[in-house]
């Protein structure tokens, strides 16, 4: 048979179809689909706390281990809510400072040991052309975001037109792998409607 | 009080966050532990926040009847059926996995898929080689591009290992330098929050 | 005079043109491949080699689905190929997710290469568990290096079934060198490796590799070579070359001959691009 | 779930009496970062004299791209990136559009600010508001300017396609985390005419600035400008204490790769700053 029959695949490959339409103009079809996304990004995100956060938390957590002390990041979450009801609409700001403080904390905390592997990276053994390309390279991009020190003494400005040319190199070589990467994902979506929907390759 | 217990809150779970690393007494008392399962289960309580904004925003639409409301329609019942079958049988039920194969994967996919027809266009239209660092950023990106797809290779021997040099040394080189100094900026955020100078996300800049 | 009209008339092109011509393009090349030959990278070879030590060790692989459906086209088929590849070799394999669709992706994945009957002596909970996602961003995954897998997951794995019966996540009692071999996130954006890096990587010294989305390697490349990234499997030009690598060639390797025609494509664009605009803008001087 | 008996079993002795294993060197490095820090941020609100922040190539692009919008009598865009509200690039952003929403009040230029985030979007309304009012231009400030689209990425970039083709601002100003959404804003801007400025640290999207826009800031750049143009002390004083820590970092390089060149196998420099 040449074209599936299954629902599922019908309805998938009809909605990337209304996706892509976009390409043409926006449109009802494109419309449709955007709303239903939308609407279910949200709706799987409470589900799925649902089952795996809340309920356990509840039920297990307070009610069979009576570790009560888990009401309060359970109110503070709660407190979210709060922003829908002016009079007390500031207590939002509860939630939001705790996890704000926990991503600052947690950068703190954490950001030191990365960047001094990174740092003892670049100690290199000058004993390879690669290597010494390497060690120039990154010394003059570090050189490059100096604000403060003028750009007239002279290795502060051979060495930030160095990095600038380094860092162009390197947003090219990006700028490939980008191209890549998107052409795979319009792929993928093609390979669905000709494979898994019209069933004109097999593989 | 209502902009400062905040900003107190801020700093002292930072404060904790630091504590619990660098310190040995901190590593001992568990702290992190602890801290984790805070933001854990807070952020799982608050979860419905996104499903209330997008309810009261076009439950107003619809309401109104403004432009495009039946659109809006659709969103709420995609919405609310949803989540009634995932909240009923789990989101790895029978029907809420159908829905999502079925709808969801395919309407995500494909609008990240787009993005290849914008660069295609705007490969032609607007990748301009207005100056010479555009021009030579133009060159890395073809050279690249034909060297990690198999054509560079058949084309002329030896195009894969020379784009593979380019990732591994002026690339890897450069953005080392950038992201040394991305470390910094990201650290010098963290403590201006933790300081209480930041207070954007408390709602208004520059109180300080 | 008719030079310049015409290539006035070629930038004015509508671009709705180019993309019918990219999408009949990509078409008849995906239904006509013509099978041009496959290298294998350095980077791929590095990323196998993980698969295969652990093979000799017996350690668990660790596997994290950091990425959405939007990226599936990249990160799927790796996951895919790298789960036969470990079934295979009887190496043990825990997914995870940071991402709040990673733990269906993962499943998608599993279900996939389970369908295949070579694998059906494959026990779920024995030779393979999926952990699913938590909330909680790095928090999670910070919680599993330092403190308890099996609480930071409550004790149930993606589809709510406890972990109590399932002895594989039982004996891994933290993602750390003592019962974890090695880890790989699948990384479509942030949160991704960088994450492992800081939490787990520096803290308990655990090896990690990364498959990535092709546009993301150039960043990576920083870690690879401080030694925090063991391996990176580059894309889908990487995961092809793995398929080949495994001998199971399969989604992956079919589109490297549209990945090669469609650079082609791009790269006359640019090119037809820039000499249309100097020829018009000289005209316009 | 606290548990010391069994977190004890397996925790190293300290490091100098209070000091978990490892983390010496991020208790010293980060101290002495916070605290140079917050001493320039001190001394700048103080008014006290602190390194002059060096003028960015680019910057006058935005002088430029807003007078060119006021002689032509078309609007301004500017975005703030679809990051979060406490993305240190955001936060950047809320600083320059201080600075472009009291120009375009006082040449009387429409700026339409468009945000997917809701709290980015509350702080920005206040931004602009107060921008205006510094102005002397209450009265100019059109609430509706400053535009929440939608918190989903898609149909935020459907709407501003949506804007720069009916509103055709002459200037677009792309000043935040950006992501997939870059390349399609940047066509459209080109399309319309617009003169575009871009900054961005998210490496993956630098490279279609530079090819596209008129003016990229790279990385970085965009809060050494943002502290620039904004005077505002907290983010000078920032900008410098960074770089006070990019000449430490820079001599550790220097130093590190000396010792290295003397004994390849054993860097002791190495071996302090990974392990203590």
């Amino acid at each position: 048979m040449l074209v599936t029959s299954d629902p599922m695949i019908w309805t998938g490959a009809l909605f990337t179809l209304a996706v892509f339409s976009y390409l043409y103009a926006e449109n009802p079809a494109w419309r449709i689909a955007e709303h239903i996304y939308v609407g279910m990004t949200a709706a799987y995100t409470v589900a799925y706390q649902f089952h795996n956060t809340i309920k356990p938390t509840i039920m297990e957590d307070m009610l069979v281990d009576g570790s009560w002390g888990m009401l309060i990041p359970m109110i503070v979450g709660l407190l979210i809510y709060t922003r829908y009801f002016p009079s007390v609409s500031f207590l939002q700001r509860y939630p939001l400072s705790l996890w704000v403080g926990y991503g600052a904390g947690l950068v703190m905390a954490y950001a030191v040991p990365p960047l001094m592997t990174q740092i003892v990276g670049n100690f290199r053994t000058f004993d390879s052309f690669d290597n010494v390309v390497y060690w120039i390279a990154t010394v003059c991009t570090l050189i490059y975001f100096f604000f403060t020190v003028k750009r007239t003494n002279p290795v502060i400005k051979y060495g930030a037109a160095i990095g600038r040319w380094a860092m162009m190199i390197a947003f090219g070589v990006s700028f490939g792998q980008t191209v890549i990467y998107r052409y795979n994902l319009f792929l993928s979506r093609m390979e669905y409607l000709l494979t898994d929907w019209l069933q004109l390759i097999e593989y | 009080m209502r902009k400062e217990l905040p900003l107190l809150i801020t700093t002292v779970f930072g404060l904790l966050m630091v504590f619990g690393r660098w310190f040995w007494l901190g590593q001992l008392w568990g702290i992190e532990s602890i801290t984790d399962q805070w933001i854990i289960i807070s952020n799982g309580f608050a979860v419905a926040i996104g499903v209330v904004n997008l309810t009261q925003l076009h439950g107003r639409n619809v309401q109104r009847r403004r432009e495009h409301w039946p659109y809006s329609l659709v969103l709420i019942v995609a919405m609310y059926g949803y989540m009634a079958i995932a909240l009923y049988e789990t989101v790895e039920g029978p029907t809420a996995t159908w829905l999502y194969d079925g709808l969801f994967t395919p309407i995500g996919s494909a609008m990240f898929a787009l993005i290849a027809f914008y660069i295609t266009s705007a490969a032609y239209r607007v990748f301009r080689v207005r100056t010479r660092e555009a021009t030579v950023l133009m060159i890395c990106a073809v050279i690249t591009m034909l060297g990690m797809a198999p054509i560079g290779e058949v084309l002329i021997s030896g195009w894969h290992s020379v784009a593979e040099w380019g990732m591994d040394v002026p690339v890897s080189a450069a953005f080392r330098g950038i992201t040394i100094g991305a470390r910094l900026g990201f650290m010098a955020t963290a403590m201006r929050i933790i300081l209480g100078l930041e207070r954007a996300h408390l709602g208004g800049y520059g109180a300080s | 005079m008719e030079e310049q009209t015409f290539w006035q008339k070629m930038m004015a092109i509508d671009r709705r043109i180019i993309y019918a011509i990219l999408f009949v393009f990509v078409a008849i090349v995906m239904l006509n491949p013509i099978g041009l030959p496959i290298e294998i990278s350095r980077d791929t070879e590095i990323y196998y080699n993980v698969v295969e030590e652990l093979a000799e060790t017996g350690e668990v692989l660790w596997l994290d689905a950091a990425f959405g459906p939007g990226s599936w086209g990249e990160l799927g088929p790796m996951i895919e190929a790298t789960l036969r590849h470990a079934f295979d070799r009887g190496v043990p394999v825990i997914g995870m997710a940071m991402w709040e669709q990673g733990g269906r992706m993962f499943a998608t994945a599993l279900n996939n290469v389970l369908e295949d009957p070579q694998y059906d002596h494959i026990e779920y909970g024995e030779d393979v568990v999926n952990l699913g996602f938590r909330p909680g961003g790095a928090g999670v995954v910070l919680r599993s290096a330092t403190d308890d897998v099996y609480e930071t997951f409550r004790g149930v794995d993606h589809d709510g079934n406890p972990l109590d019966d399932m002895p594989l996540a039982m004996q891994t009692e933290r993602l750390h060198p003592d019962y974890v071999g090695h880890a790989v996130v699948y990384e479509s954006g942030s949160p991704g490796g960088p994450v492992y890096v800081d939490y787990v990587h520096e803290p308990t010294g655990l090896e990690m590799s990364v498959g990535i989305i092709a546009m993301s390697v150039p960043g990576a490349k920083v870690y690879q070579d401080a030694g925090q990234y063991v391996g990176i499997l580059p894309g889908a030009t990487g995961c092809a070359q793995y398929e080949l690598l495994i001998d199971h060639p399969g989604y992956a390797v079919m589109t490297q001959d549209v990945i090669s025609l469609g650079m082609v494509f791009v790269t006359l664009l640019i090119i037809l691009g820039n000499v249309g605009w100097l020829m018009t803008r000289q005209q316009a001087q | 779930m606290l548990n010391p008996l069994m977190i004890l079993a397996d925790l190293p002795p300290p490091t100098w009496g209070i000091f978990a294993e490892g983390q010496v060197i991020p208790f010293l490095f980060g101290t002495a970062f916070v605290v140079v820090v917050y001493v320039l941020i001190s001394r700048a609100r103080a008014g006290e004299p602190i390194p002059e922040i060096r003028k960015i190539a680019g910057l006058d692009a935005v002088d430029e791209a807003i007078g060119r919008a006021t002689e032509m009598g078309r609007p301004v865009h500017f975005g703030p990136g679809i990051g979060a509200v406490s993305n240190a690039q955001t936060i950047a952003a809320f600083a320059v559009l201080g600075y472009v929403a009291k120009m375009c009040a006082q040449y009387d230029t429409q700026l339409i600010q468009t945000n997917r985030n809701i709290y980015v979007y509350a702080v920005n309304e206040e931004i602009v508001k107060q921008s205006y009012l510094e102005a002397g231009r209450p009265d100019a400030y059109n609430p509706d300017d400053v535009r929440y689209i939608s918190g989903f990425q898609w149909a935020y970039c459907a709407g501003v396609l949506g804007i720069m083709e009916r509103e055709k601002p002459a200037a677009n100003i792309m000043y935040g985390s950006w992501f997939a959404e870059t390349m399609i804003f940047l066509e459209v801007g080109n399309i319309v005419g617009a003169i575009q400025i871009g900054a961005t640290t998210n490496t993956a999207q630098l490279p279609f600035f530079i090819a596209a826009a008129d003016y990229t800031l790279i990385g970085e750049e965009m809060f050494a400008a943002s502290a620039y143009i904004s005077k505002e002390p907290v983010l000078r004083g920032t900008v410098v204490g960074q770089d006070i820590f990019r000449i430490l970092i820079f001599a550790i390089i220097i130093i590190g790769t000396i010792l290295q060149q003397i004994d390849p196998e054993e860097n002791p420099l190495a071996r302090i700053l990974t392990e203590f």
